[in-house]
């Protein structure tokens, strides 16, 4: 069982570094496209920042924070995103997921970016939720 | 461990026969893949070719790879949520 | 000797993928059993990762001071490796979280039940 | 809106996935809708998969470019009329299941039942995903989905569920890596992971020894995947353990999607000359499903566990499967996909029946079936409706399978299987007699007079019909009836369907 820290050098550390972690997992996801990177690995930092947190600010307040019904709301609401894109093509009138179809420029590159967004949240979703889960399971 | 000793011989023994490694004329880097390098840019304007190929090309192997995220996370609140029964067992 | 040398890649992994196989199938721990199912999947990871290498070739991804249509810079298929083994290992590493973490799951269950995590013990205890 | 007919091979996939995405949020703000969205999606998959089927049958396979992009680049579903066979069955069985599964789950699982619903969603995409895919390594992914919902239906099962079920992730996730050696083996020489592209450029490289390498792991990882005999040891303890609905949904259909990756790998892929002739696959096979189908009857003889038996009758019907697979000539093949079929809606019926009786009686203990006809005459019907189907009476259509089998075995002048086959039959014969025999018929006192639990039961005077709910007696009846018309339609069945999915080389 993990308990809040009260080393106060460890707690203002995770809180000064968490936005950062989070930052860059954003920029991951974002940049997926011209540099390594992409949803999985962005989604695993981001979770990451959130699992800092918990560790160091004790597991009951980290479950106040991320109730289940919100981390299952998001990891589908990630899978929802992508599958929606794929959808959104078939309704359009092209195959599914062609994202050739979508109405915006650069069409393909934008899917893309959609897909991996959704990606990005399912991942951080899971990765908070299979921590969650093996913490609080007694 | 004999069954072990046994795979790795049968894996050995396919292996031998291979194209060698970082060899630029082997089928695997002939056959399908320079589609990928020489027209991705091209087709979908994305300059990271893993990314064009996991998300557009592949596109559907990924959606089958999120939902197996997915999965897993639900599978893990179903297998271990609390059941005030059998606990107290 | 020859044939060590070039296809060394296939017997890295071949040699993990034995250390896999055999803690899956012979420890009696079950942790060490999922470690083992770990390695077992890492060394295939290593496996299609490596065959996509080519020599003197770069990372699949265009050089940034193309990047405003690209339509006419020339790419030549063997300047870069072959990007479709890392796409697939990327969902393979993928599944292997998944199952790694359904696995602890299931192991925690089987710790709740048990008390244990020896096979042979929870065997005895089953009966 | 698009109701193209052309985009229904996606909807097959896709509606499972997109409801099981919605249920859990659903479940988790009103958790009766869960049940009600499943059948929904089901019965919505199933009439895409009619649709399909009805195209297949008219205008012959069907191709259906994911992404837009053409197969060797992007992944291609193919469903001709092997996988358009499949489908049916799938989406129809497991629509069954899922209105079984809500009074049992109520019971079983109380207030787990959003999660439950998803991941039995997700169970049901990935097998689906199999069957209709034309890629080898998607054919991986959804392969995963469908292990990992498995995984975790078993698992929440009784008291040793739990340890069952992670030696089922062991040897699953064995299986599945083995599985995907394979196809980077076939990937480094070929170059290609589209199976229609594979089954051009293998005949060139029939002397290979990658590819004979990676014919044996493909095998393998999907024998362990199927419970191929000596593969099967997951398999009994996982079937017990899990809860009723659950083991009613997964022991009809995931054997049988292994089985058919099977012919696919077998046949689609490597082409019968290379099974046949180059390798001695067919040889090995033949004899290891020999071999299942023994062990599996004897131990089924062996056990007093309802639930436990039933998972053994399903080890020998993989062995079925498998040595019509074996024998590798029109008849054998043809036997072979056609008791995929029936033995899909056998073993749904069988574990319908019995997840029944455990829901009325709580126990699984064959002696304690007495004077259930009169408690649950309709359960017991479709039992033993069910049960003379797997022995092989004429008129159910576990007889015509059988039927082919044994004359493809006697096409292949292979005796010995023959004699098998037969010896199955009476084995069978026998098992289902001792259970309609305890269910039906007085004289146990005198033969178990010992018997602890004796008291529990009370005498038949009093008896009165006490059925298990409509919910899970409708489902059951159903699958009964698809028996007795599956026998009596089995002619139609390959005539129009089967027929076409036996390579032409035959």
């Amino acid at each position: 069982m993990i308990r809040r820290q009260d080393s106060i050098i460890i707690t203002t550390l995770t809180r000064l570094l968490t936005p950062f972690i989070q930052l860059f997992g954003l920029y991951v996801i974002m940049h997926g496209h011209s540099s390594p990177g992409g949803g999985f690995q962005g989604g695993v930092i981001l979770g990451a920042g959130f699992i800092l947190l918990a560790i160091s600010f004790g597991i009951d307040e980290a479950k106040q924070r991320f109730s289940e019904g919100l981390i299952a709301v998001f990891s589908s609401a990630g899978v929802f995103i992508f599958a929606g894109i794929g959808l959104l093509c078939l309704f359009l009138g092209a195959n599914y997921l062609d994202y050739g179809i979508l109405p915006v420029v650069e069409p393909r590159s934008l899917g893309m970016l959609g897909v991996e967004i959704g990606i990005g949240i399912t991942v951080m979703a899971v990765m908070i939720s299979i921590f969650r889960d093996l913490l609080t399971f007694e | 461990m004999i069954l072990t000793l046994a795979t790795g011989l049968f894996l050995i023994y396919g292996a031998m026969d291979m194209p060698k490694w970082g060899d630029p004329e082997s089928p695997a880097s002939v056959n399908v893949s320079p589609r990928y390098i020489e027209k991705a840019f091209e087709e979908t304007a994305v300059p990271n070719m893993v990314t064009a190929v996991l998300a557009d090309y592949r596109g559907y192997d990924t959606l089958g790879e999120t939902t197996v995220i997915f999965a897993a996370g639900i599978c893990c609140l179903l297998i271990l949520k609390r059941r005030k029964k059998e606990e107290a067992t | 000797m020859d044939l060590l040398i070039s296809h060394f890649n296939y017997f890295i992994s071949i040699c993990l993928m034995m250390v896999g196989l055999y803690a899956m199938m012979a420890k009696m721990n079950l942790v060490k059993k999922l470690i083992g199912m770990n390695i077992f999947q890492w060394s295939i990871i290593l496996f299609f990762v490596s065959t996509g290498a080519k020599h003197g070739a770069t990372i699949p991804i265009v050089e940034a001071g193309h990047s405003h249509h690209g339509a006419e810079v020339i790419l030549q298929a063997s300047h870069y490796v072959n990007p479709l083994p890392h796409v697939l290992m990327l969902t393979a590493i993928v599944v292997g979280v998944a199952t790694t973490g359904v696995a602890l799951a299931l192991l925690l269950r089987i710790y709740r039940t048990y008390h244990t995590l020896e096979e042979d013990e929870i065997l005895q205890k089953m009966r | 809106m698009n109701t193209d007919q052309s985009q229904l091979p996606i909807l097959i996939v896709v509606i499972p996935l997109l409801f099981s995405l919605i249920t859990p949020v659903v479940g988790w703000w009103k958790r009766q809708w869960c049940c009600p969205l499943v059948i929904t999606a089901l019965a919505l998959s199933l009439i895409s998969s009619v649709g399909v089927a009805y195209r297949v049958v008219v205008d012959g396979p069907v191709s259906y470019y994911l992404g837009g992009w053409e197969p060797p680049w992007g992944i291609e579903y193919r469903i001709d009329h092997l996988s358009a066979l499949m489908t049916l069955v799938l989406t129809f069985i497991s629509l069954l299941a899922a209105i079984y599964s809500k009074r049992s789950i109520e019971r079983e699982l109380p207030e787990r039942e959003p999660s439950f619903y998803c991941v039995f969603l997700l169970l049901i995409t990935g097998l689906l995903g199999i069957v209709v895919t034309g890629d080898m390594f998607n054919l991986y992914v959804f392969l995963e989905i469908a292990s990992l919902a498995a995984y975790a239906l078993i698992a929440i099962g009784e008291k040793g569920a739990a340890f069952s079920a992670f030696r089922y992730v062991i040897v699953g996730t064995i299986g599945a890596c083995f599985y995907l050696l394979g196809v980077g083996y076939l990937y480094i020489v070929t170059g290609s992971l589209n199976m229609a592209d594979l089954s051009q450029i293998l005949p060139q490289l029939h002397h290979s020894r990658v590819v004979l390498v990676a014919f044996g792991f493909l095998l393998i990882g999907i024998a362990m995947k199927m419970a191929l005999f000596p593969l099967h040891i997951w398999l009994p303890d996982s079937y017990t353990y899990a809860p009723s609905a659950v083991s009613a949904l997964v022991a009809p259909l995931m054997t049988k999607v292994g089985a058919y990756v099977m012919i696919r790998i077998m046949f689609s892929i490597f082409g019968p000359v290379f099974s046949i002739e180059i390798v001695p696959t067919t040889t090995l096979l033949t004899s290891v499903a020999a071999i299942a189908i023994l062990v599996g009857c004897i131990m089924a003889l062996a056990q007093v566990d309802l639930k436990r038996m039933l998972s053994y009758i399903l080890v020998a019907e993989v062995g079925y499967i498998a040595l019509g697979v074996g024998l590798a000539n029109r008849n054998g093949l043809t036997g072979a996909i056609l008791h995929i079929v029936n033995d899909a809606f056998m073993m749904a019926c069988l574990f319908f029946a019995v997840g029944a009786v455990v829901y009325k009686t709580g126990t699984r203990n064959i002696y304690q079936l007495k004077y259930l006809h009169r408690r649950m005459p309709f359960t017991m019907g479709a039992l033993v409706v069910a049960g003379l189907s797997v022995i092989g009476i004429p008129p159910l259509c576990g007889f015509f399978s059988k039927w082919y089998l044994i004359l493809g075995a006697i096409d292949g002048q292979q005796w010995p299987f023959v004699v098998v086959l037969l010896a199955s039959s009476l084995l069978s014969a026998i098992l289902f007699f001792r259970v309609i025999d305890n269910a039906y018929f007085d004289h146990i006192h005198a033969r178990n007079g010992d018997l602890h639990h004796e008291s529990v039961i009370s005498p038949p005077e009093r008896m009165e019909i006490d059925e298990a709910p409509l919910s899970m007696l409708v489902p059951t009846l159903v699958a009964a009836l698809g028996i007795v018309v599956l026998g009596v339609s089995s002619m139609k069945i390959i005539s129009t369907m089967i027929q076409h999915a036996v390579p032409v080389s035959f």
